[in-house]
């Protein structure tokens, strides 16, 4: 009794727990709304190349830009114990940067004008900086991290906008779509692919230095941490230049998806669902320990509701509100005065079993 | 409004009738006790801060309240003030019938009972005035031009330096110190608790918080003085009360203690006992031409100490000694380069090195285990794993982490060298005992392989065991090679420990001792400022 | 202590960075548009330009025929403002407009209502207000000198004609016909009238069957969104309408990759408005069926009127802009070569 | 060491330090607002030279000061509400739809948006205050279920109809010996909308709130250090709550205000309202940290906002990205002003 208990609750302490629960939620909900939701169909698409569909496909799809943000997002509120709330914006920078690099000054060339990676490339660049800059912003000049990157926040898109002088460049090259659709004779979409490679790396980064460690040992405790030699700033800024990278593949992903750019609307309320994506994983959104397995599950858990609300016709913009409740709830239940509110009652609970 | 009167008749308390007050003064009948705590207990999960305490106050004194750390005083005053409620015991206060109850700092202030912390608890964005009357009446109104006037009044009677107007972070440390008790004082309060207030004032400005104290004792206010200025004592107060590992040492007048009597008392070592503990650290003697592992010349941080002076030797053991607050941490830290270094120059083996932050002294060889544990130490939510490696990671660098295999060994291999008691080596560090997390921090710092390793109350709040088991270990650390400076509030540990102790009073290096001199009656003289 | 005083210094520069940036930007961008401004020069004939925003390259094109033809050169000072899609901004820009006493405003509506105050005011400062591309409601007409643009709901008839005559070539004239529409914009007159158009063709024929209309915003992205949703709801969808070329892209965007075709030949037959560039490029390479044209380039028909004013004529009230459509029936490569946007 | 200071400085040097927080940052925000209009007066004259620019500034952001308000006294007590954008939209929204569909009355209507304010203001306040979790991230959820709502409510912009409100909505409030002669050579007085004479008075009521009353006190020092607070026996929850319901309050004020202003229900409606009210007050010398702020300040700041979008569209710029460009830098020297000034402080 007492080892299945014991075992049980290594189960529950699992913090992929939380996140694997609300899928299952979902999952259960929709078979029994319309089983029809899970059907993946084959087909070809107009290049005559077989690609599956489906709303699955459409989670894994939309669900990997999300999944890429929230291993930024994680490490950014594990250093600083705040959430980057200018990722959207960031995104439709580099987006634009991009386009600019690709397009030069022809806002609709016939041929790109630039190597797409080196385009990618200069993009990253950019968002390094941006992230850079809030990172310097929250560090040294130690502005809380939502009101630093509130600024960019506000002028993210106007920039954007700026970097193509306003127009709406559209590439013709087929083969930029590949990174948001589909690589020729592979059913599978390639964001999905490239949201892999971003974990494996991040995996790999996270064995291979001390990435983990200093992260978690700033958020937990700066002062000891800098008795132990750690430079705080240093680390903070290196988050949020890391955010800046995930922020330039997303950027690559979400314009190559419609080869042009939409500077108000491209990830629009990103932010919403990656710091969404991060609590749901479990991780304190105060900073500190960070579990970035759980962060990515949740990114996916995020996009699989949205998907099940547009299935049933909710309207794009309606979305919000739906997860904005998710958020209270996740927060109110995480909040420690709630917590011990729990632990008592359970007590009292316990207490009446005993007796 | 009804602020307003309340204000008029204490104001009265000051002005109106000042005969009676004064002829009080003048009988100042001895036994005229204010407050009277009997037998009071307090125990903390693992501790007993409080075994049956006794303390007396009567109507303008002020009364020192001396102990070293985690001798219970602060809990002491915790419990009257209503921060801790006690196990056991009874708090009399003059003009209550019976025990009086107190569950909260309301309470206490309701019975008069106020409290003036070490850190001001004022808002340094208000006003004067604002500070001295919010939070003190209910509705929403407020004449603000009484309340001026009224502020100007008090601040006038205890000559505050202060004008109503001004916003208060305008005004001095000092000052604001004052105004806290001046508000302290204008909620009529009978007994008044100063907690360090001292501790971060100048000379003069402590002599200023002097004068308005007497001013005070003169209104027949009771005053509980608590500090670690031996010198304050002596100058301020009428009665000392010592405690020790949470009992009641005894009360006496001033003039009955002299000080070295006092520092006995507080360390717990009668003066005539000439048994004084001979450790088993071999005899210090610095052969000549022996480079010094680590030699500061005139060192001064922004930690607020005096420049000074030190050298430690290969091998060597010594301590910086002297009573809390006399800045033998901030000595420490400013060799580690926690603090921030203002000048002097700091030379290992010879060879002249900058230390500017603490990866120049781990670089160095330099090791220092902080403190206080909590706040400097242990990286809370990480695991004792994590925790031991930790600075021995940052040196290694930022692509050079342990595998998980090498550090589970490294960690094994601690927790069995320095036997520290933990359910794994991924527990969480703060869910271990003080003194284990103690073991574990030292771990972390022996991995870096030091060749000086700096300990900085390595055994507060720890068991006896602990304890031993690091005197220990600090020793044969020594008998390697490394040269340790060690720093307690226990003498004999130091006297057990150290070849050489380094005497400190008030922020300054007063006194060096070596072979025969270390022992109790020297150290304490040293400590108390020569036989005054 | 040294410290504190660099702290200071930096404040001060801070600041002094801040009031400098605003004059010296100011000023810096006064000298890049070299005209010079309207206070000092009075031979100039001054038009203030309320545009509705960038959303779309008909917009843009629209916003240029402008920018060309009122220039310092023709005599003319231009003051732009673009409003963001937000009738307050357009609201505020007229109002300035008013305020600098611009000698002609010239109001491109985002909405049909709520124009009355700020004509009102015009009105009083004496400062003929043209209406261009969408229209607005009022009880009274004089308070604008005159609209100039297409005619929306002739487009939509159009396009509804060519569907039919297009059936009647591959014979499905009375087989069921799946449409979607993806709408512009509710409330602007292109929306109401191209749906109405489309309407009055679709109400002649019960084969044909309106499964859905949404609003897709005008833009390329919400287009696209938009079409991915119809087809997760609906199976085999016959025509799209589109009612702009930017949500056409969009929409093709979807459609392929849902893995459907489209165009001639294809699984669905889309139509689409306004006929940029881009859209008749889509028709060479067959993913558009036909593009019913509507003509930005509204600038010069505009400083005609103008210069008849000036002139102290009098103007007709409804000024259509002559317009056309194009299929992929016609020789889009010279099309190409022609179109100037 | 203070002593030998003052004693070294010269009068206006010893001014200058005894010059508290909120007095120096208040006077930079008017001296930038007063160098700002200046500058538009020289570069874009004309217009700018007329009373009646400067009072199309203020109805263009009457609403936008009764929020900033709001803001103020949250970021004052140390906290933040980036709600209020998002409640604007949603109460011009239901109180349009109200107005239309089911043709009520206009008093009703204010009394919905209020109500709608009010709500918001309550359980953001009681989860910040009372559960104490991050006041960021319950407001950022507050903004997007506003946001998300107004569009439930109804996806379609469109303008109310309604005349009573239509007549209130032109209610123009004169302003005497302000006016100007136009083109025509005819004298038109300068005139207000309505809902700055509402803004004035919450500007006043709220200085007035803050300066005066002892809860206005308790703000600043709840704001300045909340442990001392506690010590000084003000109920810091309740302080945190009160501000956060004033603050809805406001919102649902400022959110009839601007739908009085736009006359329209519209999901994009007040999009980076927060955004703005936020760095008005920012601008006008609140600071993030709390305890340090006033309402004048925020009063200016927000004009000075307004003064940067005229300048920015009349200097002939594609105001559709200059603006927010421009909010930004600005926002961003603030912020760092701000930061640099406790620097200062923390070494003194």
């Amino acid at each position: 009794m007492k080892k299945e208990n014991s075992i049980f609750m290594k189960i529950v302490r699992n913090q992929c727990f939380i996140p694997l629960m609300a899928l299952l939620l979902l999952v259960v909900f929709n078979l029994i709304a319309d089983p029809g939701f899970f059907k993946i169909t084959l087909a070809d698409n107009s290049a005559g190349n077989p690609i599956l569909s489906g709303f699955l496909i459409t989670i894994l799809d939309s669900g990997s830009e999300l999944a890429i943000l929230a291993i930024g997002m994680t490490l950014v509120t594990a250093a600083s114990g705040g959430q980057d709330i200018s990722v959207g914006a960031a995104v439709a920078i580099a987006g634009s940067v991009l386009l600019r690099v690709l397009c030069g000054t022809n806002s609709r060339p016939e041929t790109l004008q630039a190597p797409i990676i080196a385009a990618f490339l200069v993009s990253c660049v950019a968002a390094m900086l941006f992230g850079a800059f809030n990172g310097v912003l929250v560090a040294y000049f130690k502005i809380q991290p939502m009101i630093a990157t509130l600024i960019l926040y506000t002028a993210g898109r106007s920039i954007a906008a700026w970097i193509n002088n306003n127009e709406l460049p559209v590439i013709s090259e087929p083969s930029f779509k590949y990174f948001g659709e589909f690589i020729p004779g592979i059913p599978i979409p390639t964001p999905f692919f490239i949201a892999v490679a971003c974990m494996i790396v991040t995996a790999l980064a996270l064995k291979f230095t001390n990435l983990r460690l200093y992260t978690q040992a700033v958020g937990i405790n700066q002062s000891s941490s800098r008795l132990n030699g750690l430079n705080p700033a240093v680390i903070k800024v290196m988050s949020f230049v890391i955010l800046g990278v995930c922020v330039a593949v997303v950027a690559l992903i979400k314009v190559s998806r419609i080869a042009t750019i939409n500077y108000s609307v491209i990830a629009k309320d990103i932010e919403m669902d990656a710091i969404l994506a991060v609590a749901l994983g479990g991780n304190a959104l105060s900073g500190g320990r960070f579990n970035m397995a759980a962060s990515i599950i949740g990114a996916y858990v995020i996009q699989f509701l949205t998907t099940t609300l547009y299935k049933f016709k909710v309207q794009s913009d309606a979305l919000p509100a739906y997860k904005a409740v998710v958020v209270i709830v996740l927060v109110v239940v995480s909040a420690p005065v709630v917590r011990e509110w729990f632990a008592g009652f359970s007590k009292k609970f316990m207490k009446r079993e005993a007796a | 409004m009804r602020c307003g009167k309340k204000v008029k008749a204490r104001t009265a308390l000051f002005f109106g009738n000042f005969p009676e007050r004064i002829w009080e003064v003048e009988v100042k009948v001895k036994e005229h006790v204010v407050l009277e705590m009997k037998n009071i207990h307090k125990s903390f999960p693992g501790v007993r801060a409080l075994q049956g305490v006794d303390f007396t106050l009567r109507k303008g004194e002020i009364h020192a309240l001396m102990g070293e750390n985690g001798a219970g005083k602060s809990t002491l005053i915790k419990v009257l003030t209503g921060v801790y409620g006690k196990d056991e015991g009874d708090i009399f206060l003059e003009g209550n019938e019976g025990a009086v109850s107190i569950h909260s700092p309301q309470d206490a202030q309701n019975l008069g009972i106020s409290t003036v912390y070490q850190e001001i608890t004022l808002c340094p964005n208000l006003s004067v005035a604002e500070n001295m009357f919010i939070g003190r009446t209910r509705g929403i109104g407020q004449n603000w031009k009484k309340v001026n006037a009224d502020t100007d009044k008090i601040l006038k009677s205890l000559d505050i330096p202060a004008k109503a107007v001004q916003q208060l972070e305008s005004c001095s440390i000092a000052v604001q110190q004052m105004i806290a008790i001046a508000r302290a004082v204008d909620m009529e309060c009978k007994v008044l608790i100063l907690d360090e207030p001292t501790s971060s004032l100048d000379e003069q400005e402590v002599e200023k918080l002097f004068g308005l104290m007497r001013n005070l004792q003169d209104k027949g206010v009771g005053i509980i003085f608590v500090t670690h200025f031996l010198d304050q004592v002596y100058e301020v107060c009428d009665r000392i009360t010592v405690m020790r590992d949470g009992q009641l040492v005894g009360e006496y007048a001033i003039k009955d203690l002299p000080r070295v009597q006092l520092v006995s008392k507080m360390l717990g070592k009668e003066l005539d006992d000439m048994s004084d503990i001979k450790g088993e650290q071999q005899e210090y003697e610095r052969g000549d031409g022996a480079v010094a592992v680590l030699e500061a010349q005139g060192l001064v941080s922004d930690g607020g100490i005096k420049p000074f002076d030190f050298h430690i030797d290969k091998g060597e053991v010594n301590g910086f000694t002297g009573l809390l607050g006399s800045g033998r941490s901030e000595c420490v830290r400013a060799i580690f380069g926690a603090d921030r270094v203002t000048g002097g120059t700091v030379k290992m083996n010879g060879r002249e090195v900058k230390i500017n932050k603490p990866l120049d002294a781990m670089k160095n060889g330099i090791a220092y285990l902080p403190e206080d544990r909590k706040v400097d130490g242990i990286v809370g939510d990480l695991s004792v794993r994590d925790n031991i490696i930790l600075a021995q990671q940052v040196l290694r660098g930022f692509f050079k982490p342990f595998s998980k295999a090498a550090a589970n060994k490294i960690a094994d291999e601690y927790i069995k060298l320095l036997s520290i008691k933990t359910a794994s080596a991924d527990t969480p560090i703060k869910s271990l005992s003080g003194g284990n997390q103690q073991k574990v921090i030292l771990a972390r710092w022996l991995f870096t392989h030091p060749q000086y390793l700096i300990l900085d109350e390595p055994t507060r709040g720890i068991d006896v065991g602990t304890k031993v088991d690091i005197q220990k270990l600090v020793l044969k650390l020594a008998a390697e090679g490394m040269s340790v400076t060690f720093i307690s509030s226990e003498m004999d540990e130091m006297l057990r420990t150290c070849s050489r102790l380094i005497v400190m009073r008030d922020r300054r290096v007063v006194g060096e001792l070596t072979a025969e001199d270390l022992n109790q009656n020297k150290v304490m003289n040293t400590i108390a400022g020569g036989d005054r | 202590m040294i410290k504190k005083y660099v702290m200071i210094f930096i404040v001060v520069l801070a600041v002094s960075a801040g009031a400098g940036w605003v004059f010296f930007g100011c000023a810096f961008e006064e000298e890049i548009s070299h005209d010079p401004a309207p206070c000092e020069e009075e031979d100039y004939i001054v038009i203030g330009l309320s545009q509705i925003g960038s959303e779309s390259d008909w917009r843009n094109a629209n916003t240029e025929s402008f920018k060309s033809v009122f220039t310092a050169g023709n005599g003319y000072y231009l003051l732009y403002e673009d409003a963001q899609q937000k009738q307050e901004n357009q609201l505020k820009a007229v109002r300035d407009f008013i305020l600098q006493e611009v000698d002609y405003i010239i109001l491109d509506p985002i909405v049909e209502t709520g124009w009355d105050t700020v004509l009102m005011e015009a009105a009083d400062a004496g400062i003929p207000v043209i209406l261009v591309d969408r229209q607005i409601l009022l009880e009274n007409d004089e308070l604008y000198t005159c609209w100039v643009g297409s005619n929306f709901r002739e487009e939509g008839r159009a396009a509804g004609r060519w569907l039919e005559d297009y059936l009647k070539l591959q014979s499905r004239e009375n087989k069921e016909i799946r449409i979607v529409t993806l709408q512009g914009t509710p409330e602007s007159s292109a929306q109401i009238g191209r749906t109405s158009g489309f309407a009055d063709v679709l109400s002649e024929h019960d084969n044909w069957n309106m499964l859905d209309k949404r609003n897709g915003e005008f833009t390329q992205a919400k287009g696209q969104e938009v079409m991915r949703d119809f087809l997760k709801l609906y199976e085999d969808i016959d025509v799209v309408v589109s009612e702009n070329d930017n949500m056409t892209f969009g929409a093709i965007e979807a459609i392929e990759a849902a893995g459907k075709t489209c165009g001639p030949g294809g699984d669905m037959i889309i139509l689409s408005f306004d006929a940029v560039r881009a859209a008749i490029q889509f028709m060479q390479a067959g993913k558009i069926n036909a593009v019913f044209e509507c003509n930005p380039l509204l600038g010069p028909k505009v400083a005609e009127i103008i210069e008849r004013l000036e002139a102290g004529e009098q103007v007709e009230k409804i000024q259509y802009i002559e317009e056309t459509y194009f299929d992929t029936s016609m020789d889009l490569e010279k099309i190409l070569k022609e179109r100037v946007y | 060491m203070s002593k030998n200071q003052a004693s070294a400085a010269g009068s206006f040097r010893d001014k200058l330090k005894n010059l508290t927080d909120t007095n120096l940052l208040l006077a930079i925000t008017i001296i930038v607002f007063f160098l700002m209009y200046l500058g538009a007066v020289i570069f874009q004259g004309g217009g700018f030279l007329k009373p009646q620019a400067f009072f199309n500034i203020l109805s263009a952001n009457a609403a936008l000061v009764i929020l900033s308000c709001g803001l103020s006294l949250v970021m004052i007590t140390g906290g933040i509400d980036i709600s209020v954008g998002g409640v604007t939209a949603l109460i011009s929204m239901c109180c349009a739809v109200y107005l239309d569909f089911h043709g009520g009355n206009v008093m009703t209507s204010a009394v919905i948006a209020l109500a709608i304010g009010l709500g918001f203001g309550l359980f953001q306040g009681f989860l910040v205050a009372y559960l104490d979790i991050q006041p960021f991230i319950v407001t950022l959820a507050g903004m997007f279920f506003a946001r998300g709502l107004t569009t439930i409510v109804n996806t379609k912009p469109f303008n109310v109809a309604n005349e009573a409100f239509t007549k209130l909505k032109m209610t123009r409030v004169t302003v005497p010996f302000m006016g100007s002669v136009n083109k025509r050579g005819i004298y038109v007085d300068a005139y207000v909308e309505i809902g700055v004479a509402v803004a004035v008075l919450v500007v006043i009521l709220m200085f007035c709130f803050l300066r005066w009353t002892k809860l206005g006190r308790s703000f600043y020092a709840v704001g300045g250090n909340a442990q001392s607070a506690l010590m000084l026996g003000i109920n810091v929850k309740r302080t945190r709550f009160i501000s956060h319901v004033l603050c809805g309050l406001l919102a649902g004020i400022g959110g009839f205000v601007y739908f009085l202003h736009v006359g329209s229900g519209s999901a994009s409606h007040a999009a980076g309202a927060e955004m703005d009210a936020i760095a008005s007050s920012i601008i006008g010398g609140t600071m993030l940290t709390g305890g340090v702020g006033n309402i004048a300040g925020t009063f200016f700041g927000v004009l000075s906002l307004g003064t940067i979008q005229n300048i920015v569209s009349s200097a002939g710029l594609d105001q559709a990205w200059w603006s927010g460009i421009t909010r930004a830098v600005m926002l961003c020297l603030f912020l760092v002003i701000q930061s640099v000034v406790m620097a200062r402080k923390k070494k003194a």
